[in-house]
């Protein structure tokens, strides 16, 4: 455990699929998810710390990634550790008919593109950013938008889900 | 650097004899009367006493591991009631690569009351200390020290993670909130090959 | 590190429960013989299930593919179980390294549910020594309030008893494995119903706890795992710790456990069989039903709001590129932003070198240095050649040297 | 073989299409009559006593203490060497400072394809390099520590063994590590009468096949300056008179190589003071 | 005196230099560093390529094997990447199986190759359900200096585009394969994929082409993969926050030295083949 930073806590990020063991993909979550949440959490407040977030997967039904993110924020809301910021994910579809929609359309053929984004509370910048498939930069700007207003309503919820209790 | 006037050796090269006026070296080893080189590098001949001491010294960074009474630049990492665990970063001037393991016991923070020192207000992890590296004995890590007026903290950070600066021989202050802290500040000593690094250290700090 | 996880037991605790014990209570007001209340859900994919006893909870999830069949029993298919103990159950699990825990567990597991021949694996077999079912049950510990191993026999058994492989056709050679779209699956064969009841043994058996939580976990002397199916057919038994019991109390847990599996076995079948009858009237199913239960987002509204963005898509004329087929041997490109160099460098090699790095003089070669001043090098013909090559090549690794010290093959020799 | 969950999985099945080219027909004695004509002259042209030509660079990698790359005809070989670091996992103190070697083949370096794991033949190839460079290193000068050498066969066309330990050998002089003199080493397969100095891929295999009594593949190294041998390395079936007869071939071989290390290792001493 | 400081206070050094704006290593903010491509120099590989970008090397091999499809994908064979970070290349990796970084970078190198269609894995079928190319791509880092995906890209497409694979004769009533060496194709490529990695230090400062040490003390690191005149890929995985006019400004400049680093490999590519 040589793992401690004498200058912010160090985070430790356990993303666990639902069956078999972990695989690279799983790693590469991990990696985003990790990053997301180092830079949320205020962790220079507890420095030679180690916080550990272990995220298991219930069911997989599209946008998983998304989902994972968002529950990791509601977990560090509810751990009552600083954060500099909430974050939320949303995840945009581009069609192949030049449309762009939140939810996971029926047909998985006429996916042209899936963009994912993670923004802070504050700024509304980008934290994270995801994508799959080949795209131009004006659907890009245009899914970042789409999903930037959309985030609103997920930080909106997650208000309402902390305040609840 | 003008590099004709340079003699460059590799490692195995017969540099001289080994004899009452040619001394072998640092860098060097002697085999059957004659004085090898066991270094790529440069060959220097360091006159003393009428002997000639051949040396040779590889450029860039060396590879020195520390040795007794080095003074060394460590950092601190892991405190305790009974010592502190440190990474040396620098031996004299020379900066290392990898560091090194090092352990500060509580009895060798200063010579004086040491009956009477307590670790936690003396060092911090994270702060950058000078010590002298004690006789090595047979325990796996290096043992350093701090008893001695010219070593000690040389940069901390405060608690809000702001730079101090030293006022006195125990106490440091914040250069943002003006909080104390108590540390074992490190006296800056003219002559020694700190001096000028201190001095831009100090210099970097006040400018915060 | 992982000692500051640690659970501990105080000692005013343990005195406590013991107390306790003695005035015939326990501390969650249960009967001694008392079991937590068992959930039973189930999740939308086949084989997906989370059960939880009391606070317990274990969510466990069957898969399966095809493989080999092992040599030594070529006619049956194989059954996996896998448990895994994370830092999300109780912050002393390790993600990475197995403990004795995760052993003892997954092994009497395996016990109650492989051993006892509750699957009937010959059923999985497709092709004799070819081809069979693997199935793999993977338990995760979710939460652990006590007593995980009979929540997670519960969880794996009812986790078996759902899921449905799909149908596999044999045409000729071949194998068909058809989607659950084209055929409906087929379920296991479970031949008996095997699962686990854990009693903890206080003050040398003077006091025995049904399903005991973690705290009386922690405190007890010993504990007895009693794998047991609804015929009241033994089927694993497992004393852990030191007690010194009297074997006419073994028998009479045993008895008692007999009743309980009888309970759990009703239960776990009823709880499959709603949960197919859900499925057939295509109701809601899933973990969502029961985990949110209050709609906070309409994203049907959001929707329609945001649908308004229609991309036309847009064309753009192509720049007419440069026609670059070997003619020139550096080309200079700049753009906005920088301007750099492709040269080509022989060999089956080319490099971009951005401008500024020349005006740098950050040049990739070394400066030509002297030869004189190298000291005492013996000069003479040699079979090997140094390849003297110019300074620009030699500071990049430069593969295929030897096509280039063909061309120095006159010099040396 | 078990799914390696810390890659990319390819499918199960997957065979070297090699399998299925046509027929080789050819004993491997046939095979390797072709191998050297009557003037001994071999495929590539070259003669059977002759060292194919080396092309070396130091320093090629950017945060290594030391680095090598070696080019001995097509066989291309990167060694690097890393500042002495704390033994991990010790507690005693011990006098002499360790080595640590990792011999890996690249997974396309050789005509079928190798595994990500090392294998048996990678692990030998590991131990003798520590053995053959432990001579060449004053371990005394640095007590309590390890210095880590790595080697990577980028393309093995033979030789890989002596090769890499002469790349090995400049990277740690480079890397100012002490040593007592310059390693080089080279390799000899024999089968038969016919000797070949620096055999290619398809030499070396042929030699380690039993087509006459007497064959077999001889590596050493020395320590050209004081004359000695700092190991030695033989498979196969040889009689005492053709090893010794080996040794002063390969002996004389290793002398030649001696000079072109030099020169790397003092180029590479000349561009770290133009550096500072 | 610098050196020791830069092991220091490395935040503080950077700081230093960068509100001069200039890097330790004398590129301006919004620098590349110089690319080198060296294509097919590993006869025994059936493709190779070895990038350089400013110090960071990475070699990539390309081996073919026979194998049969998935099942659920009949008519497709397989592009399997592997990112191989060995402890060689930089004194921060350790000997042992894949380290997190080399799981994650083989992972972003797959979903580049998938997401950007470059190769069509159809065109690797030589007969549906029972016979396709399966290609090993091992991508080994020499040296590591930071931006690792654009050169492991370079190398990856590089190493492609130099693939020849014999022709392959099925007959699938006899299952009988005959490989014939003596005639050889190459693949057919569509387009390039080209990564530009960018770095935010401070928060606020974009650095491009970052080496390691700066990769090291900046808050965010991410990679901008341009397709001809498409994006393929944007990955920034999580990290201090970036404003969308940095981010787009960042898309621009990849887009411009993407088609600049594509000539380059069409240079090489043209030097191998004369």
């Amino acid at each position: 455990m040589a793992k401690v930073l004498t200058d912010r806590a160090y985070i430790e990020m356990n993303y666990r699929p639902k069956a078999g063991l972990p695989c690279v993909q799983d790693r590469f979550y991990e990696a985003i998810l990790k990053n997301t949440c180092e830079t949320a959490l205020a962790a220079s407040l507890f420095p030679r710390a180690s916080v550990v977030i272990t995220l298991q997967e219930m069911h997989d039904n599209g946008q998983l990634i998304s989902c994972a993110i968002n529950a990791a924020c509601l977990a560090c809301l509810d751990s009552g550790i600083d954060m500099r910021f909430m974050f939320a994910a949303m995840t945009c579809f581009l069609t192949n008919n030049g449309d762009l929609h939140l939810r996971t359309p029926e047909v998985k053929e006429d996916i042209d593109a899936i963009f994912v984004f993670v923004f802070d509370s504050v700024k509304k910048n980008v934290i994270v950013s995801h994508t799959e498939g080949t795209f131009k930069t004006e659907n890009y700007k245009l899914a970042l938008e789409k999903c930037r207003e959309g985030s609103e309503t997920v930080f909106k919820f997650m208000r309402k889900e902390i305040t609840k209790e | 650097m003008d590099t004709n006037n340079l003699l460059v050796c590799y490692p195995g090269q017969r540099l001289s004899l080994c004899d009452k006026v040619y001394n072998s070296g640092q860098g060097t080893y002697e085999r059957q009367g004659y004085i090898y080189s066991n270094l790529a590098g440069l060959v220097d001949v360091v006159e003393k006493d009428g002997i000639k001491i051949i040396e040779v010294h590889s450029p860039g960074v060396q590879t020195i591991v520390p040795a007794q009474g080095d003074i060394v630049t460590a950092q601190v990492s892991i405190i305790t009631q009974q010592f502190c665990k440190c990474y040396i970063k620098c031996i004299g001037d020379k900066v290392l690569s990898r560091h090194f393991r090092a352990i500060l016991r509580r009895e060798d923070i200063r010579a004086t009351e040491k009956d009477k020192i307590d670790i936690y207000r003396s060092f911090r992890p994270g702060d950058i200390i000078l010590a002298r590296v004690l006789p090595i004995t047979e325990a796996h890590t290096y043992q350093l020290s701090t008893a001695e007026n010219e070593l000690g903290v040389v940069i901390a950070h405060s608690e809000h993670g702001h730079p101090m600066v030293p006022i006195s021989w125990t106490e440091m202050q914040c250069t943002k909130t003006y909080a104390k802290e108590p540390r074992k500040v490190a006296k800056v000593i003219p002559e020694s090959v700190h001096e000028d690094f201190i001095v831009r250290l100090a210099g970097n700090v006040s400018e915060n | 590190m992982s000692k500051i996880r640690e659970y501990t037991i105080s000692n005013c605790e343990k005195n406590f429960l013991l107390k306790c014990l003695k005035d015939q209570t326990r501390l969650d007001g249960r009967a001694f013989d008392e079991f937590r209340n068992i959930e039973i859900e189930f999740g939308k994919d086949y084989g997906c299930c989370c059960v939880s006893l009391g606070q317990t909870r274990v969510l466990a999830q069957v898969t399966c593919e095809i493989q080999v069949p092992k040599s030594s029993r070529p006619s049956e298919g194989i059954l996996n179980i896998n448990i895994e103990l994370n830092p999300i159950a109780a912050p002393n699990f390790e993600p990475t390294s197995k403990n004795d825990l995760f052993t003892q567990l997954n092994r009497t597991l395996e016990k109650c549910l492989k051993d006892s021949k509750a699957v009937d694996l010959e059923s999985l077999c497709i092709k004799m020594s070819e081809k069979v079912w693997a199935l793999r049950v993977d338990v995760n510990v979710l939460n652990h309030e006590g007593n995980i191993l009979d929540c997670a026999s519960i969880a794996a058994l009812s986790a078996l008893h759902h899921f449905r492989r799909p149908d596999v056709t044999c045409d000729g050679e071949d194998f068909i494995i058809h989607k659950y779209s084209q055929r409906d699956p087929i379920p296991i064969v479970i031949h008996h119903y095997p699962v686990c009841i854990t009693y903890s043994i206080f003050e040398r058996g003077e006091f025995i706890l049904a399903d005991p939580t973690l705290l009386e976990e922690g405190v007890a002397d010993a504990f007895l795992t009693v794998g047991m199916n609804s015929y009241k057919e033994l089927c694993g038994l497992h004393l852990g710790g030191k007690a010194e019991l009297n074997p006419d109390i073994l028998i009479q847990i045993t008895q008692k456990a007999g009743n309980r599996a009888g309970i759990v076995v009703e239960q776990i079948k009823k709880a499959v069989k709603e949960e197919n009858e859900k499925r057939l009237e295509d109701k809601s199913i899933g973990f969502h039903n029961k985990l949110c239960s209050t709609k906070n987002i309409d994203f049907e509204d959001l929707e329609t709001c945001f649908d308004q963005w229609r991309i036309a898509p847009k064309r753009k004329h192509k720049d007419t590129e440069k026609n670059m087929i070997g003619e020139t041997v550096e080309e200079q490109i700049q753009t906005e932003n920088f301007s750099v160099k492709i040269e080509k460098k022989g060999s089956q090699s080319a490099v971009l070198v951005p401008e500024e790095f020349e005006e740098v003089g950050r040049v990739w070669g070394d400066s030509d240095e002297d030869e004189d001043a190298v000291v005492e090098i013996p000069k003479k013909i040699q079979t090997v050649s140094l390849l003297d090559s110019d300074s620009e090549e030699e500071s990049t690794i430069v593969l295929n040297a030897n096509s280039q010290t063909k061309k120095m093959e006159e010099i040396t020799i | 073989m078990p799914i390696d969950h810390k890659r990319i999985n390819p499918p199960e099945d997957a065979v070297p299409y090699k399998l299925f080219t046509k027929l080789n027909t050819k004993s491997s004695q046939e095979q390797y009559q072709q191998i050297l004509d009557k003037n001994q002259i071999r495929k590539d042209g070259r003669h059977a006593s002759e060292h194919r030509k080396i092309y070396m660079k130091t320093g090629v990698i950017a945060h290594a203490k030391g680095s090598a790359y070696i080019e001995q005809g097509q066989t291309k070989i990167v060694a690097s060497v890393f500042d002495p670091r704390e033994i991990p996992n010790r507690l005693d103190y011990c006098l002499k400072g360790e080595v640590y070697c990792d011999f890996k083949f690249a997974p396309f370096s050789c005509p079928k394809r190798r595994l990500h794991q090392q294998d048996s033949q990678e692990k030998e190839y590991s131990s003798i390099m520590k053995k053959a460079l432990e001579a060449a290193i004053c371990r005394h000068e640095f007590p309590n520590f390890q210095v880590d050498v790595y080697v990577l066969v980028l393309h093995n066309a033979g030789s890989a063994l002596s090769a890499a330990i002469t790349a090995a050998g400049a990277a740690l002089a480079s890397a100012g590590i002490p040593m007592f003199d310059i390693i080089t080493s080279s390799t000899l397969a024999i089968q038969g009468k016919d000797v070949l100095l620096d055999p290619d891929f398809e030499e070396e295999t042929l030699s380690e096949i039993a087509i006459e009594k007497e064959h077999g593949i001889i590596v050493i190294s020395v320590l050209a300056t004081h004359d000695q041998i700092s190991h030695f390395h033989q498979v196969g079936n040889l009689p005492l008179n053709v090893v010794s007869d080996s040794i002063d071939i390969l002996h004389k071989s290793c002398k030649e190589i001696v000079p072109l290390v030099q020169k790397c290792v003092i180029r590479s001493v000349l561009a770290g003071i133009s550096e500072t | 005196m610098a050196e020791s400081f830069r092991v220091l206070h490395p935040i503080k050094y950077y700081r230093d230099y960068i509100a001069s704006n200039v890097r330790p290593d004398g590129r301006g903010l919004h620098k590349f560093r110089p690319v080198l491509v060296n294509i097919g120099s590993i006869q025994t590989a059936d493709g190779s390529a070895l990038a350089k970008v400013g110090d960071t090397t990475v070699i990539c091999g390309i081996k073919a094997e026979l194998c049969t499809p998935k099942p659920e994908c009949a008519r497709e064979g397989f592009l399997i990447p592997n990112v191989e970070l060995p402890p060689l290349c930089s004194p921060k990796f350790r000997p042992g199986p894949p380290s997190d970084e080399a799981q994650v970078a083989s992972q972003l190198l797959a979903n580049i190759v998938k997401n950007s269609k470059c190769i069509n894995l159809q065109e690797l079928c030589l007969f549906p359900e029972k016979l396709a190319w399966c290609l090993f791509a091992d991508i080994i880092c020499i040296s590591y200096d930071g931006s690792l995906m654009d050169a492991c890209i370079i190398a990856l497409m590089a190493a492609l585009k130099s693939v020849q694979l014999p022709v392959v004769d099925y007959d699938p009533a006899a299952d009988s394969r005959l490989v014939n060496e003596e005639e050889k194709k190459s693949l057919n490529i569509k387009s390039v994929p080209i990564c530009s990695t960018f770095s935010i230090f401070d928060e606020k400062v974009v650095l491009y082409d970052p080496t390691d040490e700066e990769e090291s003390l900046c808050s965010s690191t991410f990679n901008i993969v341009v397709r001809e005149d498409q994006l393929s890929s944007v990955h920034k995985p999580g990290g201090a926050p970036i404003s969308d006019e940095k981010l787009f400004e960042c898309i621009k400049v990849s887009k411009e030295r993407a088609s600049t680093i594509c000539k380059l490999i069409e240079t090489a590519i043209h030097e191998n083949n004369t």
